[in-house]
């Protein structure tokens, strides 16, 4: 029981990671990719998370007295994935409108049938 | 002295008051990042000879490194922003002819930004920082590529894209697992560190790290998207991602495999990875009929010959690479301006359609010849000097497989010089009985004038490469003596 | 095929993932930045909330860069949008029902404010400058969906925008011109635990708030009036 | 208190798998949305309040919105 409440975090972010990433490499819909970078980039800032926590900490803001500097969590990976949120949702949303326009264009958004471009 | 934190200041407050000045007059908007490289060229020109007798550090907001985020303007962090203003400054002295059409306004945003996110990576000591920068840097070439939003140009952005996406992940996982086991961001403190982990450890978030980096270094097999994305972009924006943006991937890569890592042991691997990608690079370029398809492909080329080059792992190797690498973004440039204007004239983008140039644009031709003679590596040009610095630190190493590789670089450059041949033929030789009066033509100022500068710096350096090389010591030195990149942010 | 590569790609990075995680025990990193932040943040900075200090003071120059990669994408994405050069002027849509309508109108200022709240109290309590303008920016939202017909003013929210980064960056730079560094907290720190402390701090994150929110905004309003 | 923590973990894997199984677009987004939510609720149990704010308000409203927006304008089904 011990090992799995120690790891149960690590297991749900690296779940997420690797559902994204073969969303990401599987999938022929261009939407469903996109949907694929978003559930990767949850995971990735839940790992983020995880790796700053400390047992029986508190949250590191001092709004009450008595609260000791000591047992907080590491505040550093919340400003990192305050960061890699914006950062995410910044990417997505482009994405999404260059999907938007790539329908107007062809029609379809199967990743497969666009292939005007050989390598 | 002059801060260094400007080199980014400028360029950034400029492209976020462009929206202000467009209220004003659109008109006077592309002088904006002709303004902002300017300064940012006279700055870096400035700050050069000063970092090179000692490294200048910047702590943000006032608090020491391993703490607050620091710059680091080290020799070869001010040699790449030079290296990035002045391309960027005679692309953009380009663009003010050259874009036209459709939301320009955001065009210049955008490649402000660009070359803002490429600064800033070039310049921080903060491995979390960089990632920020290099994010901008992708995320506004992502949108440049798809600029004339047709057919080609939304297909190859949306490849790009996730490619890309995919690569930033896999860094920001590395930086994750970094964080974990060494509890700091800061790149020195990292690397004060890094032996007191165990290897597997250690090494399997390099691995991510630099598969995140490789998408934009275009390293094979990551390098997909590339042909697509720098044939279809706007030329202007050709020239500044083959010229600056994938040199900016393989400087994250190898500020992260010398000064935080050291790992001697990975550089046979990369000289290997170096080698395949120049050859298929080549290969790939040979058979192309579409002129800036083949340029794109020689790109590819050109960055294995540069990998190869670093990863000789001498201060003779390193010198030559970033020798390499200056020329490359100088011949690459030139190639991709003048391409343009001429798909502007003929508006086709195939070769065969070049015929009869070398009358109708003179001048245009002879500055395309250069670039192309350069990037062969013919004698009076840049690309001569490289390419023998290169040869020369690879045999004085004694070791034979450098050697064997050696000689398949050889080979592969008399595939160039194959297709660079065979382009500036079809611009000299053919089409002559052409019946059609072929009028001579002058092209436009903003684009003679870059493409005029850029032909100079090529023979100039080529004529006296001393001074170059002699320029690019200091920031092999700076590569191959981490310790003292350590000890100057952390005492 | 191309399954079964993905599956044994991913296993090889999950086998490799597994090895650095049994070096990264959960829930006992002592780290010495984060540490270090949680006992000197309140005095060095004067925020209580030792997140806000790090993200806008200690690592001030991350912010920076990740408001311009949202202004990136937004202008990009307003770029890929409008290529097409000929926006159709009005999309036509069905009115919502009055009790939609209504219902937004009402939620509409409270939403905003909730936003305003919170990234003006970044400081003290969770939340700031990312969330508040994020809030904002879904009241935005709410109003395209619920009461079809109104836009933003682009005018306004461009010169928001703007005025946004160039405080935050004016900021930074008034430091520097004081002789200290580029985004120095030059501002006297007040008392802890109060709305008028930690100097800087709460006039970048309400920078950063409106920025965010004009552009997240800008984002979904380009969406929405595109053409289908 | 462990126990719930489990359970929330694997309802969010859960998500994740339907998000990439779902043949309907529209429910795919609404699944990847649940696991943002769930992410956010981790996020407090983990004691970054700042985060699970940002994510509650980025990455499950503003995202959705942005994705169903998408969805609408192209196709909903995916072939």
């Amino acid at each position: 029981m011990n090992i799995i409440n120690d790891y149960i975090y690590y297991f749900g972010a690296f779940s997420l990671i690797f559902i994204g990433l073969y969303i990401v490499l599987v999938k022929k819909n261009l939407i469903k990719v996109i949907i694929g970078l978003s559930i990767l980039d949850t995971g990735i800032n839940l790992f983020l998370i995880t790796v700053g926590y400390k047992k029986g900490g508190t949250a590191p803001i001092f709004s009450e007295p008595g609260l000791q500097a000591s047992e907080m969590v590491d505040p550093v990976p919340q400003a990192m994935v305050l960061t890699a949120i914006v950062i995410g949702v910044a990417v997505l949303a482009l994405a999404l409108s260059l999907s938007v326009r790539l329908y107007k264009h062809y029609g379809t958004l199967n990743l497969r049938k666009i292939k005007e471009l050989k390598w | 002295m002059v801060n260094p934190v400007l080199l980014i200041i400028i360029p950034l407050g400029l492209a976020l008051l462009i929206p202000l000045f467009g209220f004003i007059s659109v008109k006077i908007l592309k002088y904006i990042p002709f303004l902002a490289l300017f300064s940012n060229l006279i700055i870096s020109l400035k700050l050069l000879p000063e970092v090179y007798r000692e490294v200048i550090h910047v702590s943000i907001g006032g608090f020491i490194p391993p703490f607050g985020i620091n710059l680091v303007a080290g020799p070869l962090g001010i040699m790449f922003t030079t290296l990035i203003a002045l391309v960027g400054f005679l692309v953009s002295v380009y663009a003010t002819g050259y874009i036209k059409e459709g939301s320009e306004e955001k065009y210049h945003i955008l490649y402000l930004l660009l070359l803002t996110g490429a600064t800033g990576v070039v310049l921080t000591g903060d491995i979390f920082n960089l990632f920020v920068f290099y994010e901008i840097l992708c995320i506004s070439s992502y949108s440049l590529v798809a600029y004339f939003g047709d057919k080609a140009g939304i297909e190859s952005a949306v490849k790009y894209l996730i490619q890309g996406a995919l690569g930033s992940s896999f860094i920001l996982i590395g930086i994750g697992f970094l964080y974990g086991l060494f509890g700091t961001l800061n790149m020195a403190d990292i690397a004060a560190n890094i032996s007191s982990a165990g290897t597997l450890p250690v090494f399997i978030p390099l691995v991510f790290l630099i598969t995140g980096f490789g998408v934009e270094a275009a390293i094979f097999p990551l390098n997909s998207w590339l042909p697509d994305a720098h044939s279809s972009a706007p030329s202007s924006i050709s020239a500044i991602l083959s010229g600056l943006a994938i040199e900016i991937g393989l400087y994250a890569i190898v500020r992260i495999v010398f000064t935080v890592y050291d790992a001697s042991g990975m550089f046979s691997f990369f000289l290997l990875l170096g080698v395949i990608t120049l050859v298929i690079g080549e290969l790939c370029a040979f058979s192309q009929e579409n002129i800036k398809r083949m340029l794109a492909f020689s790109s590819i080329g050109q960055i294995g010959l540069i990998t190869f080059a670093i990863f000789i792992g001498s201060a003779e190797g390193i010198t030559g690479g970033l020798f390499q690498l200056v020329g490359h973004s100088f011949g690459k440039a030139l190639l991709f301006l003048t391409a343009g204007y001429m798909i502007y004239e003929t508006g086709s983008t195939n070769i065969s359609s070049f015929e009869g140039m070398g009358k109708k644009l003179p001048y245009t031709s002879l500055a395309f010849t250069v670039g192309a003679f350069s990037l062969i590596g013919l004698p009076p040009f840049m690309g001569f000097p490289g390419k023998f610095l290169i040869v020369k630190a690879a045999l004085t190493e004694q070791d034979i497989i450098i050697n064997m590789l050696i000689a398949i670089i050889l080979i592969a450059s008399i595939i160039e010089a194959a297709y660079f041949f065979k382009v500036v033929q079809v611009i000299y030789f053919k089409g002559e009985s052409g019946s059609m009066s072929r009028k001579r033509k002058t092209a436009p100022l903003s684009v003679l004038i870059p493409v005029f500068i850029f032909a100079g710096l090529i023979i100039f350096t080529g004529i006296y490469p001393k001074l170059l090389a002699e320029v690019l010591e200091q920031p092999a030195l700076e590569l191959l003596h981490r310790v003292d990149y350590i000890k100057s942010v952390i005492p | 095929m191309r399954k079964l590569t993905a599956v044994i790609l991913l296993m090889i990075i999950a086998a490799g993932t597994a090895y650095v995680l049994a070096e990264i025990p959960f829930g006992s990193t002592q780290t010495k930045i984060g540490d270090y932040f949680n006992k000197n943040g309140v005095e060095e900075t004067g925020a209580v909330n030792i997140v806000t200090s790090v993200v806008v003071n200690y690592r001030g120059l991350d912010t920076l860069g990740e408001i311009t990669v949202l202004l990136t994408a937004a202008i990009g994405l307003g770029m890929v949008l409008d290529s097409s050069g000929k926006r159709k002027d009005v999309v036509k849509r069905e009115p919502a029902s009055l009790i939609v309508y209504t219902g937004c109108r009402f939620l509409f200022p409270v939403i905003m404010l909730t936003g305003f709240y919170i990234f003006i109290h970044g400081h003290l309590t969770p939340g700031g400058g990312f969330q508040g303008g994020a809030i904002a920016a879904s009241g935005f939202l709410l109003m395209y969906l619920g009461c079809s017909g109104k836009r933003i003013n682009t005018r306004v929210s461009t010169v928001t925008e703007v005025l946004g980064g160039i405080i935050f960056i004016g900021i930074g730079l008034a430091g520097l011109i004081l002789g200290h560094d580029f985004l120095f907290n030059f501002l006297p720190k007040g008392e802890p635990n109060t709305l008028f402390s930690s100097g800087i701090i709460p006039l970048i994150y309400v920078a950063v708030g409106f920025k965010v929110g004009s552009e997240l905004a800008g984002i979904i309003d380009n969406l929405m009036e595109t053409g289908e | 208190m462990e126990i719930i923590v489990i359970i929330i973990v694997l309802l969010m894997i859960i998500s994740a798998v339907a998000a990439s199984i779902f043949k309907d677009l529209m429910n795919a987004v609404i699944a990847s949305c649940i696991v943002s939510l769930i992410a956010a609720i981790l996020f407090f149990l983990l004691h970054a309040p700042d985060v699970a704010m940002a994510e509650a308000a980025i990455g499950a409203a503003l995202v959705t919105g942005v994705f169903v927006i998408a969805v609408k304008k192209t196709k909903r089904f995916e072939e």
